[in-house]
């Protein structure tokens, strides 16, 4: 690992001499894009932090909301592309063991999973099959060892994903508010470093994370342990219990290096180390070495010396070895040694405070063509362009994916994957809803636009179930930020979804930046992710069983925005035209009627209309319903279009209701008092998926043939691709 | 009335199974750390499904070499009802208490999904209140769930009454369908899916009827009126 | 004292069904332009690292190991075993 | 053309961990009395069933395979080949 030229005169003059080697490496792992957010930092700041249920805590990896009664609900989402991209299996894996960390040294104890994945073209493309695959397997076999759900996601796949992966990960935990862990510590404190083996594997990872992959430098492969994990997990509850820990951190991109300057600067104490205390798997070890390796499980904790034993105790039962690496200072110094001998000694302040940058943006010169449209072939069969549709990967159901996830464990979760999004529980009676979504096709066509569809799309997610959107993580993956192009899209989105967060009052309770994302066929499309968070007081909309006659309402106007769209790009292979904008009033209009309508107990299901549009959100709710529906198109709200384009444009702020008739007339009271613009499209009856142009027919499918091939497809590509 | 869970480095349904004993069947639970032994007047125990030791060489070996397992052994001799999901039924299987091995799924994949079983065998502790052939929709959630006995064995266990469950489909490829058998007393039972995670109405989506059966079952065997 | 490695291969025995081998042969193999193999076996191993006085100790000790500590399961699985 | 057994043996390379083995190690063997182990690694092996004109071009299929269809992934494992 190395420093810029500019970056290392700028910390010899910072403290006023030439640095040793082991205070470079530490000052480059931390002054690494991926530890410092140097290019992003001064950007983040526009978005909204805080409500009233944000509870703020020093030193903390993951967001806090107050869910009431005494309970706390924390966040964290992160990404392991690089690593993924490499070794898909592994990399997912330590992916989930490093947010889950996030979440665990809070004090909270970890109860969901979600995971965000991304790869190229699966049907053409071996490379992308194997990640794919790979890259579930790793989630599958970490989280369910860990025993912790996981309960929703969102997969697609992408040409400019080709060679590469974006793995992300979420978490989310759960405890008393009380139970929270408030980091402090005291001059004479210890510090213990808990969990597996310091090694020389992920050496460099996280500047790895911050190089494109065309280098070849691919040392840094971690391997997953999730055993460990799971005891580390077990104890560290069982210390918080017992109020045994001041503060405690996670090792994660940067190893100790990071973990301990950061604390260190964040607490404002000094800290005393001595690397030959640490814990290692192979004999030998530089002290640079040992500060900056990124083996995974492990934690560090401070510990007030009277404790020391019982912390121990602890870990003996769990068989986890925990090392007393050092103690707190006053002042300061991150001071590094070994055994008698000083190998770094330098103020925490200066490592943990990188110079940030302001990059260069400039708005990209593709941007001014791509609206315009083509002349696409017109189309004669739609039925069978539905069924290729639902066949095709990023529309076919993701059972082959979720089915691999214990998602059961804990038993938490009451709406499973497979609906919109998860509903978990609590202790307190309430439940909370979570979805991640991302939408890099509409984000390539209007950065700002897409990333506030994501955010939309999140929260109709969350909204169908009956919750109140309360918090949201971001997840901001870009290309190259030195590329002026690149910047500018990264600093669109942040904009659009810091304008959707404040004008919604959702907070954003935690996110992470994740720039580089290049491969030597170019950068990866814009590709922020939103994670919502919802909260549901009373009783969560559970999908009760449709029957016969029960009729179709959607809420919220079609317009023509087929940009970004499955139907132009997987079916006309045509990337471009125009991207779905979210109207924030007619947003928040819809959002607040549907929660009502699920409050006052009139429908049985509700869907939001996303990818594919609202032909494909009518075909899954028959699909999993296993029931036929007969749709008349020319009563779907909004702007006069062509039949193909109110099939398929993905415009946002849409849901789709299924409701016994006779609460039709309170629902459309209500819809009309809130004036919401919506429109009884359909009725539920047979077996069969019909949509119709005035009594013309224009797609008739059965529903076991639409379900067979949209439950199987994904499966099918996948063993037999 | 206590009953024992069993807890073993990487179990991970333990404090579901405690919350269903208690929280919903008001039976006196007690965690035992598998270093631990147990009270020779313990009225029942569960060993809860997991990872114990990551499932490494195989799911549930290096379990079955706990200090604690001797005592269980000890407890079956005396027909103490004993119950194992999961991979609690992959530790009593390894450990010897129960016949066969349960093997990687033939999907080659971990499988969360629900499922039917049908009750075959309605005289064990477990499932004493249940109607002969009564079906029980529940979740499974395993890698190496994949029951698996050699022709000789399974004549066996028909003979004897010991299969206790069999799933009502294929799931994942097992030998005669078994999802759950018992030894040759009935005392012990080890089943692959999770009755706790179907007895709350709040959680199942089907109907959480029949599986509280088992919960009932042992609470009729061990003499509580519920 | 002389420190042996000595390996572990651990197989189904004649009989019983190796999804794994077989799934690695029929979706990935003989999908490809393969179609010389006509059959894969999956197996496990394990190197054992142990200091005895002799090969035959360290063998023995290795096989004693594998029973009474169940390495392999007899019911499904055998072993054989290999002073490298 | 002759049929040839060919065994892959898969493992991690050095210097990368390998929990499997060391969990094996530390909580089965090392539990018992069997305290002369010092090492256990874990390994996975596939055994080819392949029909070539001679062991050579079987041997090298067989490579060209496991690297072709990414039957291990040469960042973490490396593999070693045997004619049975
Ligand atoms: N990688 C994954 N892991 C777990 N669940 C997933 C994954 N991908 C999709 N799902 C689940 O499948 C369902 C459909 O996902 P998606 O198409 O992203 O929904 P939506 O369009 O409503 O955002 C959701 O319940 C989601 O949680
Ligand atoms: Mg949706």
């Amino acid at each position: 690992m190395s420093l810029e030229r500019q970056e290392l005169e700028d910390l010899k003059s910072k403290i006023g001499r030439d640095p040793t080697s082991t205070e470079v490496q530490i000052v480059a792992a931390e002054w690494s894009e991926h530890c410092s957010y140097k290019s992003s930092k001064k950007h983040l700041k526009m978005l909204p932090m805080t409500g009233p249920s944000v509870i703020f805590e020093k030193g903390y990896d993951s967001g806090v909301l107050d869910v009431g009664d005494g309970y706390v609900v924390t966040a964290h989402i992160e990404s392991h592309n690089h690593p993924s991209a490499v070794e898909p299996y592994g990399g997912a894996a330590t992916g989930v063991g490093g947010v889950i960390r996030d979440i665990l040294s809070t004090g909270t104890r970890p109860i969901a999973i979600f995971n965000g994945l991304r790869f190229g073209n699966i049907e053409k493309d071996p490379q992308a099959r194997w990640l794919f695959k790979n890259a579930v397997t790793g989630i599958a076999d970490y989280g369910n060892c860990l025993g912790i759900p996981t309960i929703g996601g969102e997969v697609e796949f992408d040409e400019c994903y080709s060679n590469y992966a974006l793995v992300d990960v979420a978490a989310i935990g759960f405890g008393k508010k009380e139970n929270l862990i408030k980091n402090h510590a005291n001059k004479g404190d210890l510090v213990v470093l808990m969990g597996g083996s310091t090694g020389r594997d992920g050496i460099g990872g996280s500047q790895f994370a911050s190089d494109s992959l065309e280098t070849e430098d691919r040392s840094a492969v971690q391997i997953p342990d999730p055993f460990i994990e799971k005891l580390i997990i077990e104890a560290i509850m069982e210390a918080r219990n017992l109020h045994l820990i001041n503060a405690v951190k996670d090792l994660g991109g940067g190893g100790l290096s990071c973990a301990v300057s950061e604390t260190a600067d964040t607490m404002g104490i000094g800290i005393e180390l001595d690397v030959d205390k640490v814990h290692t798997r192979e004999p030998g070890m530089h002290p640079d070495e040992i500060m900056v390796s990124e083996s995974q499980e492990r934690m560090l904790i401070i510990i007030d010396k009277q404790k020391l034993k019982k912390l121990q105790d602890i870990c003996k039962k769990f068989r986890v070895i925990c090392s007393v690496i050092g103690h707190v200072t006053s002042g300061n110094l991150v001071h590094v040694k070994k055994g008698k001998k000083t190998f770094a000694k330098i103020s925490a302040e200066i490592i943990a405070n990188a110079q940030l940058l302001d990059r260069h943006s400039k708005k990209p010169a593709y941007l001014k063509s791509i609206q315009k449209e083509k002349k696409l072939d017109s189309i004669t069969n739609y039925s069978k362009i539905m069924i290729t549709l639902l066949s095709s990967p990023n529309i076919a159901s993701k059972s082959w994916v979720y089915g691999q996830y214990d998602h059961e464990v804990g038993i938490r979760t009451v709406v499973k994957p497979g609906q919109d999004a998860s509903v978990l529980r609590l202790d307190n009676g309430k439940f909370l809803s979570a979805k991640i979504d991302g939408n890099p096709k509409q984000c390539y066509i209007n950065p700002r636009e897409g990333a506030i569809g994501c955010f939309e799309e999140a929260c109709r997610n969350v909204v169908c179930t009956g919750a109140r959107p309360i918090g949201m993580l971001d997840h901001l993956q870009f290309g190259n930020p030195q590329d002026p192009e690149i910047f500018w899209t990264f600093l669109e989105s942040l904009k659009g979804i810091t304008d959707f967060a404040k004008f919604f009052q959702i907070p954003c309770i935690g996110g992470k930046v994740s720039l580089y994302n290049e491969t030597s066929l170019g950068p990866i499309k814009p590709t922020p992710i939103i994670g919502v968070l919802g909260l549901i007081d009373n009783t969560p909309l559970i999908p009760k069983k449709i029957n016969n006659s029960d009729c179709l309402v959607i809420i919220g106007n079609t317009k023509d925005e087929l940009g970004g769209s499955e139907f132009y790009e997987y079916i006309h292979r045509f990337v471009g035209g125009n991207c779905p904008k979210v109207d924030f009033k007619e947003s928040k209009r819809n959002m607040n009627s549907v929660l009502d309508i699920i409050k006052k107990g009139l429908i049985k299901v509700a869907h939001d209309c996303s990818k594919g549009g609202l032909a494909v959100a009518v075909s899954e709710i028959c699909m999993t319903n296993k029931i036929g529906c007969k749709i008349s198109l020319e009563n779907v709200p909004g702007e006069n279009l062509p039949p193909d384009r109110v099939l398929f444009s993905e415009s946002h702020s849409r849901y789709l209701l299924v409701l016994d008739k006779k609460n039709l007339k309170p629902l459309e009271n209500l819809l009309q008092k809130n004036k919401v613009s919506y429109n009884t499209i359909g009725r539920f009856e047979g077996n069969r998926i019909q949509f119709n142009v005035r009594k013309k027919s224009l797609i008739d499918l059965s529903v076991d043939k639409a379900l067979k091939v949209w439950m199987n497809s994904l499966e099918n590509l996948i063993i037999h691709g | 009335m206590k009953v024992g869970v069993v807890v073993f480095p990487g179990s991970n349904c333990d404090r579901d199974m405690f919350h269903v004993l208690t929280d919903v069947f008001n039976l006196d639970a007690q965690y035992f750390w598998h270093e631990k032994g147990l009270p020779k007047n313990i009225d029942a125990v569960v060993l809860p499904g997991g990872f114990s030791y990551g499932d490494r060489l195989r799911a549930g070996i290096i379990a079955a070499h706990s200090p604690i397992i001797k005592d269980i052994q000890k407890l079956a001799e005396k027909g103490v009802p004993i119950l194992g999901v999961c991979n609690g039924f992959q530790i009593l299987v390894e450990s010897g208490l129960l016949p066969g091995v349960l093997l990687k799924n033939n999907s080659l994949k971990f499988m969360c999904q629900w499922t039917n079983l049908i009750v075959e065998n309605n005289n064990t502790p477990f499932t004493c209140q249940f109607k002969l052939k009564e079906k029980i929709p529940i979740p499974i959630a395993n890698g190496e769930g994949r029951y698996f006995v050699d022709d000789n064995t399974l004549k066996k266990l028909k003979q004897k009454n010991q299969i206790v469950f069999r799933y009502e489909k294929v799931v994942n490829g097992s030998s005669d369908k078994i999802a759950g058998v018992c030894n040759e007393d009935g005392n012990v039972v080890g089943m692959m899916p999770h009755p706790e995670r179907a007895v709350e109405s709040e959680i199942n989506p089907i109907d959480n009827k029949p599986s509280s059966l088992i919960f009932e079952s042992l609470l009729n065997t061990i003499g509580v009126e519920n | 004292m002389t420190l042996f490695t000595i390996s572990v291969t651990i197989e189904n025995k004649p009989g019983i069904s190796d999804p794994e081998g077989e799934t690695i042969l029929n979706d990935l193999v003989l999908k490809g332009t393969y179609k010389t193999v006509s059959k894969i076996k999956t197996a496990k191993m394990l190197k054992f690292a142990i200091k005895e006085k002799d090969k035959t100790t360290a063998e023995t000790k290795i096989r004693k190991i594998c029973d009474d500590l169940r390495i392999y399961n007899p019911m499904v699985s055998k072993i054989t075993i290999n002073v490298i």
